[in-house]
């Protein structure tokens, strides 16, 4: 039998590549390689598994998924930066679409106007959502974005300061450390109002001078707390810097947008639109901007051009800030970048609306504050702040919260984020809890009576 | 005509999911989240359709979409091949899609177990010591693999060498990860056989030289005879050898990065794994090191902890995160589920079929479109187009017209050549055409030359039968500022 | 034209699955399974094609085929409204499409639990006492309510009773079901208000009738307002009355066929319930009873034994089988959906639609298309197209060109009209359609008639934007007998 | 809020339905149904559950599917006529692409030459499958196809006598029945010789005789043995009858076609190929005659045709035989029948093509025989008949098979049918047990242990 039988992929029998290398004048596959020289060949095979039929593959990678806990069959309060909203059926019928999944960067527009027009809605809606009209066509995550965005601040203001509130996502200031690192860029962090869990105004005031490029902020911050974004934007357009806001997309259901709180770049993990949880990826980083800053934005920009016949066409622009023109000087690295789940998050937008978005985010509001009143009343159990928040919160337990997350486990719940698990330095009772709309009000009693059990 | 956006098919207080719950009474408690001046005092403006009618947009603009699954798609340096079907199941089951990246590590042994194997697979097929597998994509993974490499030499406490080698063939990501890095780059010249040019080569290397980073086979679809040598001179120097992999399909299951002496690699999973690239991603970029510059991969590192895989995350030496968690998990396991179909013995035979496609092409379109340079081409081949009666970037417009998706151009893309090859095309068929497809491309390309002698207005015009009309680049203009009333 | 036969495409000895296990040598023991002289002795013939060239082939037939999901589709009688993407994921899930049908019962709980609560739900919408689910369509729910009226008058001793009186606008379907019950059908005419006409039923009336069968609204889509009545006839008689549910999607939730007198009823899930119709099927066609018919529905029943709902197949009086197993599950687990999703108020909301969908359509094109009918319509409207300057059949086929599906005509689809409605155009716009979308069709419409009386054989020719143009009906030739060397 | 946003599926605002009524005139959605008698309205709502919404939904749904046990946890030995083969991914992927699944029947052939295209050539590889050339579009399953067929040699022959294989599956039996008991057909049982489990050919000459339709039989047979086709096929021409056989698509992998063994109608359950087991439904009937007999074929026929140009096309064709043509003559009243299996089983045949074809069909039948030698080994177990099997075969154990049933689901293994639950007359110690290709030598020697412990 030939491998192309064998492997399933490989399209050509044996009598396919004699018949080829015939009519090249050639004799065997060798002759192809006569540049490789000899000694770098591989001997005989990789060592590699044998080759599996589909239904050994299938049964093998069940296996694997199967020892794995999901958010299905266990009640999940995890969060920290990931959330567990619900996906529309819509979003995994479509965006799977072969046209849509097995198409490359839309290099060629009349080609690909179907996939250059979801990326311009996308772009568009972000638009509104954050109210700042540069979008690109995403970057990875939410963290990178962030990384991308205060990178953006140094090249647009030429300076090498930034101002970091300390209570970033423990990882979202890793990557942006590690982004900044071979860039030069000073990073000065902004305490926390211990008492409110939000930024301590009065201590960012001092910390930002004439070289500081930008401030970064993210909000809900770490502890789930909502940061005052109209004022802090205030305070930091009064010291004459750019301003940076990463957030969590559903709060804007309810909250002004970034572009009416004076933020110039605003950044976002797009994960909680339509994305599933994925065991961490992919996952979908946003950001916006001003106009007068959009040739510093990273990746792909779709813009709105004409064709030969005048009419309204769309294609990649504004490619001169990009790595194939610009090389060492672009704005950015980035070549691929999430488009599918750019795609999945416009669905998502779509298909819930203005009234459901907002009914979304109320939802979270609504059941988040309901259980964190309800383990509140626990004895020993209070929230650590006092600032507003939207659908997390940090918790003191009278005991380690690994030690009740173990308890709660064995009832088939994950009880939230041990915040030790997030920054080893913190505090090893408390605990970070996060509830969205796909939670019932049994489930939430439920957590209360486990939870109080495992104090 | 360009599809309709959404915004204008937007019917007001209509929307296409029902988001209520019984116990709770909407609209109760939403003072609480924030402070009262950070309330919305105005809708988002967000699109507002039934169901059915974005089920119906959506259905529609994937019709004006071009994918593998649609015909050929012989995209230079792109490795448009096909993207199992079984694969995208698999990514999608729950035991990997509902997982939260904070379970308990021990929740979610099968990931672990996933993710080792996959890196094991891609070690052995790249020839290093160990992987990282969160890179997001090519790009992430020259980041993250540019990071080691600084890392290294701030150890050896060489912090003069601050320049990365980049032939001038390479790919826009490579010079543009090294600036992030904090390198600077100097750009070797390619000479007339298409290979890096010795002498420039030489001429650069002195004791600020990190690295040099090539692709091989180079971004022309041509083997780097002189590797070994280059690799000895490199190593001689104190520096790296840093491997885009990006054309990795060309040698898989043959010739192995480590073997020729690269110290650090990375792969694009969307190119030689077969994940499908959706449009412009998401893609994974995994990174490969020798074993010396194991202790700097970013954090976490998933390795055997008691001989079960786990994440390590107390990683003193490494270059820290580069992203979320622990990589496009969802795209990673499609990867490992090719490597797992194909075996050994699959992929070598797919690398073998990929050479012997690119070949076959240009030696039957040698006459309308010469190769660029004699020798055999590995996975892909370039072709000058200077013979044909109009321009190049005008001819390949035809080829829409009769189903097939062009093939590179300068500009069109992200590769990048040198001015010679202005008119020249990069034609990368994939090992997963059969021989109908490949003379079906190639009968396309002699009928729009005919053409083109005869007609050549017919080509300047086209397409003809796409959604739109040529679209005139050079107009474009960026509608940023949206309009309110949209 | 029409998109190739893969069996064109087939290229020898090339196979998109690899179908191997090193444990078993393949060939080996070929001879123990069958009589020597049973034994293959040629290829079979089937085609040959690697995976890539499967997906694309059936990808681009995709592309050459309307369903709900591309646009309007107001075929009327067939109710094509969308069908929601979440009931296909639900009803695909491993403890539904995964499950044996010989699992022991216990194993599969979860199976008869939503099967009885779909049962319950139908009874409640129909005004049923009990429902059956296992008919696979409507023409098989007919089949076995048939069935069981047959049994109810043998049990009786009626056995006289072997006429079905049937109006002359039901489908096809109700007669040829009728037959294969070994019922004799006599045909009651239409009154000149479309509805039956009442002498000529009370002259068909006798000893004889089993039942009368009819669906209301009727397929003319007007409501019978003379019901009540009919059924005190039928009823007085010793008859029974069916009803085929065909066109329950304009009543549901507002009248229920039991409340009507019906004792015998069927739907069409892909019709009122919203199971997709996959090109052709499979549907499901749950039949209801009065409480005095259910022992004779077909074995197993599902119903809660000691509390919990599992298959009976002790059931002495029932008709028998209609078919394997328990009915369309993977279906029937859609209709489930559907009606959970709405709700009663959704279902209700869903029918109100439908009615003025329909009404606001036969009003807004009454200048063009005079009603046929002049009373309020149902879900669907019966048009005059007598005053058009084509041929309906021609005018039609032009709506393809613009995007919109063809209402229902005389021979092309099922139903059937009386001689004087051969123009007659019957409209289903369906609920999930918006306004935008009804004056979308509204225009495609008049966009038609202007045409007709300009260029009247730009319509006499259409489609002209199809994959292949105008079909001749009637020279079709049926290749029946294939070649050898396809 | 208004209905429309409530259920998601109602596309009208209020809004929109005054609209709509004020254009016609009317003021109120009652006004539309002034032909309905009031009191036949249901006054308020019907008594069905409150809406869910979608994730509501999704939660119900997942629970109901969990309760089940599934041949993916639980290593599985059942057939009896369905059978867990492998179903590669493409089609799930292809035949649930919107526009395949949302279409109704191709009525308008210039909009569905992809549907015609595909059933058209289902009907084609059908043909060469079974080496009969007229195949419709599908019927309901493999028992009414059956059904179907015998009615058909009726109508063919014009007589009501039909001798039928007492070896069927009791359900296909009984399906029989209630189709034919309308049509006063004279059903004569011919008996199995009980020691090979094939058909008594001497007894079965005696009971064809002048008045008789047609002969029916099924193989592999209840008891999985395989019936000798060709003689079968020569015993029942030289009596003049019509011959029907029921069978398995996949012995065809091995064995030669009916057509070559003098079948007239052949039929199949079409599930194994490519369709999910769906918990017994819908399934695929498949029907296939000779030329002569077509136009007594029930439901769906796509033909060629010519269009305008004069080009290839695809239509229905031969409606003179169907339910809407010619009403209570028509063959059938079939009217929506399996098309989108009927796409799922010609993208299976196209995948695995001749070779896996052949290659499915030849692992079945050598695991299945692995098996049944290592069972039969066991002491107390022996196999009920000498005649050959394909993949399934039926053992005598020296314990009810309740029993060893019962303690092998223990171990998470369905260990094969009972027979006394296809029928309850038959021996309670006889356990019928199936293979296929997706059963490694593993999971056989597994069962082997599991049983032989069960003894
Ligand atoms: C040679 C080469 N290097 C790097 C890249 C960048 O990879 P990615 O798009 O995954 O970031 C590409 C992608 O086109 C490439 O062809
Ligand atoms: C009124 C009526 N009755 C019966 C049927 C037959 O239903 P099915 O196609 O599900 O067998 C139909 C289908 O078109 C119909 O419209």
């Amino acid at each position: 039998m030939s491998d192309a039988i064998l492997t399933g992929y490989n399209v050509h029998t044996e009598e396919d590549r004699q018949k080829m290398l015939a009519a090249m004048g050639k004799s065997t596959i060798a002759d192809l390689f006569t540049e490789v020289p000899e000694h770098l060949r591989v001997s005989g095979l990789l060592d590699l598994p044998p080759p599996l039929n589909e239904w050994e593959l299938e049964r093998h990678l069940r296996d694997l998924a199967n020892q794995n806990a999901t958010t299905l069959d266990t009640l999940s309060f995890l969060g920290a930066g990931a959330y567990e909203h619900f996906v529309p059926s819509v979003i995994d019928a479509i965006a799977t679409r072969g046209e849509f999944l097995t198409a490359y960067t839309p290099y060629q527009p009349e080609m690909a106007q179907g996939i250059l027009r979801f990326l311009h809605d996308f772009q568009l809606t972000i638009s509104k959502f954050l109210g700042l009209p540069a979008v690109n066509c995403s970057v990875y995550d939410g963290a990178t974005a962030l990384a991308e965005a205060a990178w953006m601040t140094c090249r647009i203001t030429g300076k090498r300061r930034i101002v970091v509130s300390a209570s970033l996502w423990p990882d979202y200031r890793n990557v942006l450390e590690t982004y900044l690192r071979g860039r030069g860029v000073n990073l000065i962090t902004a305490p926390t109002d211990e008492a409110t869990g939000q930024i301590d105004e009065a201590a960012l005031a001092t910390l930002i001078d004439e070289e500081t490029a930008s401030f970064l902020f993210q909000s809900p911050n770490r502890f789930g707390v909502v940061e005052p974004m109209t004022r802090i934007g205030q305070l930091v357009k009064e010291h004459d810097c750019l301003n940076v806001m990463a957030s969590y997309p559903m709060i804007f259901g309810l909250m002004k947008n970034p572009g009416q709180a004076e933020v110039d770049i605003a950044v976002c993990e797009g994960q909680c639109l339509g994305l599933h949880l994925n065991a961490g990826g992919p996952y979908l980083g946003i950001i916006a901007t001003k106009t007068e800053y959009e040739m510093h934005l990273p990746g792909r920009i779709v813009g709105q051009c004409t064709d030969l016949k005048g009419e309204e066409a769309l294609a990649l622009v504004k490619e001169e800030r990009e790595q194939h023109v610009a090389r060492h000087e672009a704005t950015s690295h980035i070549c691929s970048n999430q488009a599918n789940l750019a795609l999945r998050a416009l669905i998502y937008l779509c298909l819930i609306g203005e009234q459901g978005f907002r009914n979304v985010a109320d939802l979270c509001v609504q059941k988040a504050h309901y259980l964190e009143e309800k383990l509140t009343a626990l004895g020993g159990v209070s929230r650590v702040h006092t600032g507003p928040f939207f659908n997390e919160f940090l918790l003191t337990l009278p005991k380690p919260a690994t030690e009740i997350l173990a308890t709660l486990r064995e009832q088939d719940i994950f009880g939230g984020v041990a915040v030790t698990d997030l920054d080893p330095a913190a505090p090893d009772n408390q605990l970070l809890i996060a509830v969205t709309e796909t939670k019932t009000k049994a489930d939430l009693d439920r957590m209360v009576e486990c939870l109080a059990a495992a104090l | 005509m360009t599809p309709k956006s959404i915004f204008k098919k937007s019917r007001p207080n209509v929307s296409g999911a029902s988001i209520v719950d019984a116990d709770f009474q909407l609209g109760e408690s939403i003072g609480v989240c924030c402070e009262a001046e950070d309330l919305r005092d105005a809708p988002i403006g967000l699109p507002e359709l039934s169901e059915i009618d974005v089920v119906r947009h959506f259905t529609n603009l994937s019709r004006q979409a071009h994918g593998v699954d649609n015909g050929p798609y012989p995209l230079g340096s792109c490795t448009m091949k096909y993207n199992p079907k079984r694969n995208d199941k698999l990514a999608m089951l729950d035991g990997f899609g509902k997982v939260h990246p904070y379970q308990p590590s021990d929740s979610m042994p099968g990931v672990w177990s996933m993710l080792w194997n996959l890196q094991t697979a891609i070690a052995e097929i790249t020839g290093m010591d160990a992987v990282t597998l969160q890179p997001a994509a090519g790009a992430h993974g020259e980041f993250t693999g540019l990071l080691v490499m600084k890392k290294h030499f701030e150890k050896l406490g060489q912090t003069n060498r601050k320049v990365i080698l980049i032939p001038d063939t390479a790919h826009g990501t490579n010079p543009a990860s090294a600036a992030m890095c904090g390198f600077t780059c100097k750009i070797i010249a390619t000479n007339s056989k298409g290979l890096m040019d010795l002498d420039a080569f030489e001429a650069h290397l002195d004791e600020n030289v990190a690295g040099l980073m090539i692709t091989n086979p180079s971004t022309l679809g041509l083997f780097e005879e002189n590797i070994e040598h280059i690799a000895k001179r490199i190593h001689d120097n104190g520096s790296l050898l840093y491997y885009d992999g990006a054309n990795l399909n060309a040698i898989m299951g043959l010739i192995r990065p480590g073997d020729m002496g690269f110290d650090i690699i990375h792969i694009n999973t969307h190119k030689t794994l077969s994940t499908p690239h959706g449009g412009g991603g998401p893609g994974a970029g995994p990174c490969g090191v020798k074993a010396f510059l194991e202790p700097y991969l970013p954090t976490p590192v998933v390795r055997p902890i008691d001989g079960v895989p786990a994440p390590d995350c107390n990683r003193p030496e490494s270059v820290g995160k580069v992203k979320m968690h622990f990589g496009h998990v969802e795209v990673l396991v499609r990867a490992y589920c090719y490597i797992l179909a194909n075996g050994a013995i699959g992929l070598k035979t797919a690398t073998e079929n990929a050479v012997l496609n690119a070949n076959y092409m240009k030696h039957q379109l040698a006459d309308l479109l010469p190769a660029a340079f004699p020798q055999n081409c590995m996975h892909e081949c370039l072709l000058h187009g200077g013979s044909l009666k109009v321009r190049g970037a005008d001819f390949v417009k035809r080829l829409i017209d009769f189903g097939v998706h062009p093939p590179t151009l300068v500009g069109a893309g992200c590769v990048h050549f040198a001015e010679e090859f202005d008119e020249a095309m990069l034609i990368e068929p994939t090992e997963t055409e059969s021989i109908e497809s490949l003379d079906f491309v190639i009968e396309q390309f002699r009928k729009v030359a005919r053409e083109a002698a005869v007609a050549p207005y017919m080509i300047e015009t086209a397409p003809h039968s796409a959604s739109t009309a040529k679209i005139i680049h050079n107009e474009a203009v960026w509608m940023s500022i949206y309009d309110p009333n949209d």
